[in-house]
């Protein structure tokens, strides 16, 4: 099932060279709200990747919300595209959800279990959360 | 049947001006075209180190090896591709386990059967472990009846094909015995591996041990299956790709299968591997099983009625390797004599001396087949013994 | 100098439709068409299994095989060729060593240096040995005079040249030091084999580990040399090939090289090693120095000289790799981008945590050169970084 | 230097096929005489042979006697042949020689250090004995 905040992101993306993705993706970095310090630690890591990679979820009104954040740009970038298609949602429709835009604008090497960075993990972990929300 | 010998471009050679009728193959297969241009490729075009790797080429190698190790995962049915990890060969798979389990087997016992390969005895006194043998009769059948568990016996070590006899051992009756004491089985497959349909869920073993160049892969690398259930043993050895964090002071692992894959593997072989299998199923393992029994039990019949050759083991299942002597001819004479007409075969105790004492003999002449072996083979096996005999007549 | 990139087929290559820099050798080489075609024809018309056949092929196999050894043994000078064992590779050698030496390095100490990689780290761990390092400078130079021996040091083992700074470890000096405390050494030489000409006789040390992978030869094989005087240690696996006799009671092992050798060994790898050997010779060590050294000094020389990067270590001698990072840009993101622009280094830690630790970072990104690099490989570089920081400013 | 007794062996087997060769090496094993059973034990055996090879030596009006067997046949034609060119020879004479009759009949390949077969331990063990006596 297409998602219009998948397509708008796979449209912007469209037609450019790599350089200029990873430049988009920086923008996209800066956009994001860093996550407080004192959440940035040992606990809240997600470990396999090469870049730290720190996660924080909670419910509100029965939508998960998800904080995440990295110490690498293009992480940042990629994890602040991943939060607007899945934060903010109830649990199950984060379950649902296809995510096809990765693949489209061509990041999906970075979601095979080969690439340390762990785009992979971080999905996984979210579904896990999301998976203990609905049960 | 298809000629599978025009798949493996070795098999076309001659030597001493004449054809090669290789039978050798319980020591080392030839490789078909498939797993010779999967090599070329990887080394060719991808060739990079794997895991953690920033860059194009090592996305791709590692890409590869990791889709090697599912299809191992596949091909022998382990519960998923955690439970497989690469080695360097059977030797080096049944080492680990030994160097892993120590703690628990020194000073205590590990059964394994008569028919051993030395790989599947040294590493376990190594170990420190004393060795018992499942006993067995004059045509070496195990007599499970007769097997002795102790409190002292820790794990349960069986090659599942023996490389001198190819009698098979009912590794599911041992793994259901072993189930019932609650001790450990290791399943040494160097031997079946290449010739049966193996199941890690019906076999129910713990650890599976095989060697890549005995299934038509590269040399140098193996495979050791280990059950999720032994996934917190320590690792054998230590090194890069395996660790969380070191400290000079203290170290800690990271999950199987990575945990038992110190250092660079042998990235090229587990590919290889994956070739292998892939060239295996296209034929299909049924049909590979049918083609070789009937080859094998064309060759053992056609060798019983040879007179003065005298035909060691006979167990229910048979496969791959056919041990014999000729009445009075050292095996080594007739290994020199067939080499001479171009017949491949091994001579000697095969890693095997407790078991030559237990057949009597200082050493046997091995034919050994493989899915290419045919009828023809056999003929011209059994034509070479008949010119050794007259020569020594 | 010649362009020796057309002996390599992979440097043809394009990613991302961009020539291929391959900047992440001390990971792995690439392979040039000698030791290519040299695998190839190993497996397409002499592939057997070795030593104890009867036939051709194996006599064959098992000449090349042993030619090989011949070939390490020249190359490193070493005393005979029973010093020289075919391993999986420098991570396997040193376990091996680490397996062998238990007795002895249970409860006592191995020195090391804080620059080590985690296979000349994790082994003594795992072999129940503590740990200490030589001090270093700022510029990780080693302070030898700061050396602290004590009665419980049963080994000093130290690698030749950092796989991440590049810096070279004065070795003749520690092997000196250790002569007077009669204190073996362990050389990891996995990043100077392929650089540096090695002379056992003069280095003296008591065991040397290499792999096959990082030196144009195939994956999975490496090398352990092993002194003579070090001929009667316990062997660190048991298996096929290596034994003398065996019963279930007791086995007696055969003299060095084979007692280190069990099991069926990499043969087209150990082969490929012979002819990476011949590979570098027909160039001459000598003149590969020269060439590398103008390279690498070029690349360092420019990396210094560009704005907002930090170039870490700085000895005497350098050689291989070169670790460096962008201020303010995190190594993982400049991997990334450079990837892109067809460039390929590594990032991260490199397996050597404790060394990332005194540099105060998480890691680097290394750009590591091979014979076949060149300045202009050193110039696009250069250019890459400058786009990086483009991109972030 | 050439040599009378070997370049009658080479004579002998030149032209033959490898199976004719083979049957000229067995009617030599015929010819060797049998080593007395007593000696043929462990501690006389050479090891690092597929077949068992045992020997003998003394020394008789200053010239070295070698007595050798093997259970294989093709192994006992070879002893045969080379006690022909080495037996009953002093010392120094047996150093000096030259065995190219090996290479010429085409057995060099089981003089090879891959070939477990031995004829290099037994030729090395040869001249071990024979330099003990020289000194
Ligand atoms: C200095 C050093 N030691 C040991 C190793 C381990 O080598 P391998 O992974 O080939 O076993 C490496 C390779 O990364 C290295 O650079
Ligand atoms: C039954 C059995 N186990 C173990 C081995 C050892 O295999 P590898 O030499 O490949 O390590 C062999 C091979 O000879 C074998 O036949």
């Amino acid at each position: 099932m297409r998602d219009a905040v998948q397509d708008e992101i796979i449209a912007q993306f469209d037609g450019l060279e790599w350089l200029d993705k990873y430049g988009l993706l920086i923008s996209y970095a800066k956009e994001l709200e860093p996550m407080d310090e004192r959440f940035r630690n040992e606990e809240n890591s997600i470990s396999g990747c090469q870049s730290k990679v720190w996660i924080r979820t909670y419910k509100e009104d029965s939508r998960l919300i998800i904080d995440l954040d990295s110490d690498a740009m293009i992480t940042r970038g990629i994890i602040s595209l991943l939060l607007k298609v899945v934060n903010n949602r109830p649990p199950q429709e984060v379950l649902d959800l296809d995510l096809y835009f990765i693949d489209e604008i061509g990041l999906k090497s970075n979601l095979s279990p080969a690439r340390a960075d762990g785009l992979a993990s971080i999905i996984r972990r979210i579904r896990e959360v999301a998976e203990r929300e609905v049960n | 049947m298809t000629d599978f010998k025009k798949d493996f471009p070795i098999l076309d050679k001659e030597i001493y001006g004449k054809q090669l009728f290789y039978l050798d193959n319980a020591a080392t297969s030839q490789k078909p075209n498939l797993v010779l241009d999967t090599i070329s490729d990887f080394y060719r075009s991808d060739n990079s180190n794997i895991h953690r790797g920033v860059h194009y080429l090592s996305e791709i190698s590692s890409e590869k090896y990791e889709k090697a190790r599912q299809k191992v995962c596949d091909f022998i049915g382990a519960g998923n591709p955690d439970e497989v990890t690469f080695t360097a060969g059977t030797t080096d798979s049944i080492n680990q386990v030994a160097r892993s389990l120590e703690p628990v087997l020194k000073g205590n016992e590990v059964m394994i059967t008569g028919v051993e390969h030395h790989s599947n005895i040294v590493p376990w006194q190594l170990a420190g472990a004393k060795l018992r043998a499942i006993p067995m009769d004059f045509d070496c059948n195990l007599l499970m009846d007769s097997m002795e568990i102790t409190a002292k016996t820790k794990l349960i070590s069986i090659s599942h094909v023996s490389n001198v006899l190819g009698s098979v051992n009912k590794i599911k009756e041992i793994t259901g015995i072993a189930k019932d004491h609650d001790i450990p089985v290791l399943v040494d497959a160097a031997q079946s591996i290449q010739h049966l349909p193996l199941d890690m869920k019906d076999i129910g073993c713990d650890f599976l041990a095989f060697s890549g160049h005995k299934m038509y892969a590269a040399t140098g690398v193996g495979v050791l299956y280990t059950s999720e259930r032994f996934s917190d043993i320590m690792p054998a050895k230590g090194g890069g790709g395996m660790v969380d964090r070191v400290t000079l002071e203290e170290t800690t692992y990271l999950d199987p299968p990575l945990k038992y894959e110190a250092g660079t593997p042998h990235i090229a072989g587990a590919i290889s591997i994956g070739a292998a299998i892939d060239y295996m199923q296209n034929i299909g393992m049924g049909r590979i099983r049918k083609h070789e029994h009937e080859v094998y039990s064309y060759a053992r019949d056609r060798l019983l009625e040879t007179d003065g050759v005298t035909v060691y083991g006979n167990t229910e299942e048979m496969c791959g390797s056919i041990s014999f002597n000729l009445d009075g001819i050292h095996h080594y004479d007739t290994g020199l004599i067939l080499d001479k007409m171009g017949i491949a075969v091994r001579t000697g105790h095969h890693c095997a001396q407790p078991l030559m004492r237990s057949l009597g003999t200082e050493g046997t002449v091995r034919a050994s087949f493989a899915l290419y072996n045919t009828k023809e083979d056999a003929d011209m096996l059994i034509e070479g013994i008949e010119k050794v005999r007259m020569m020594y007549a």
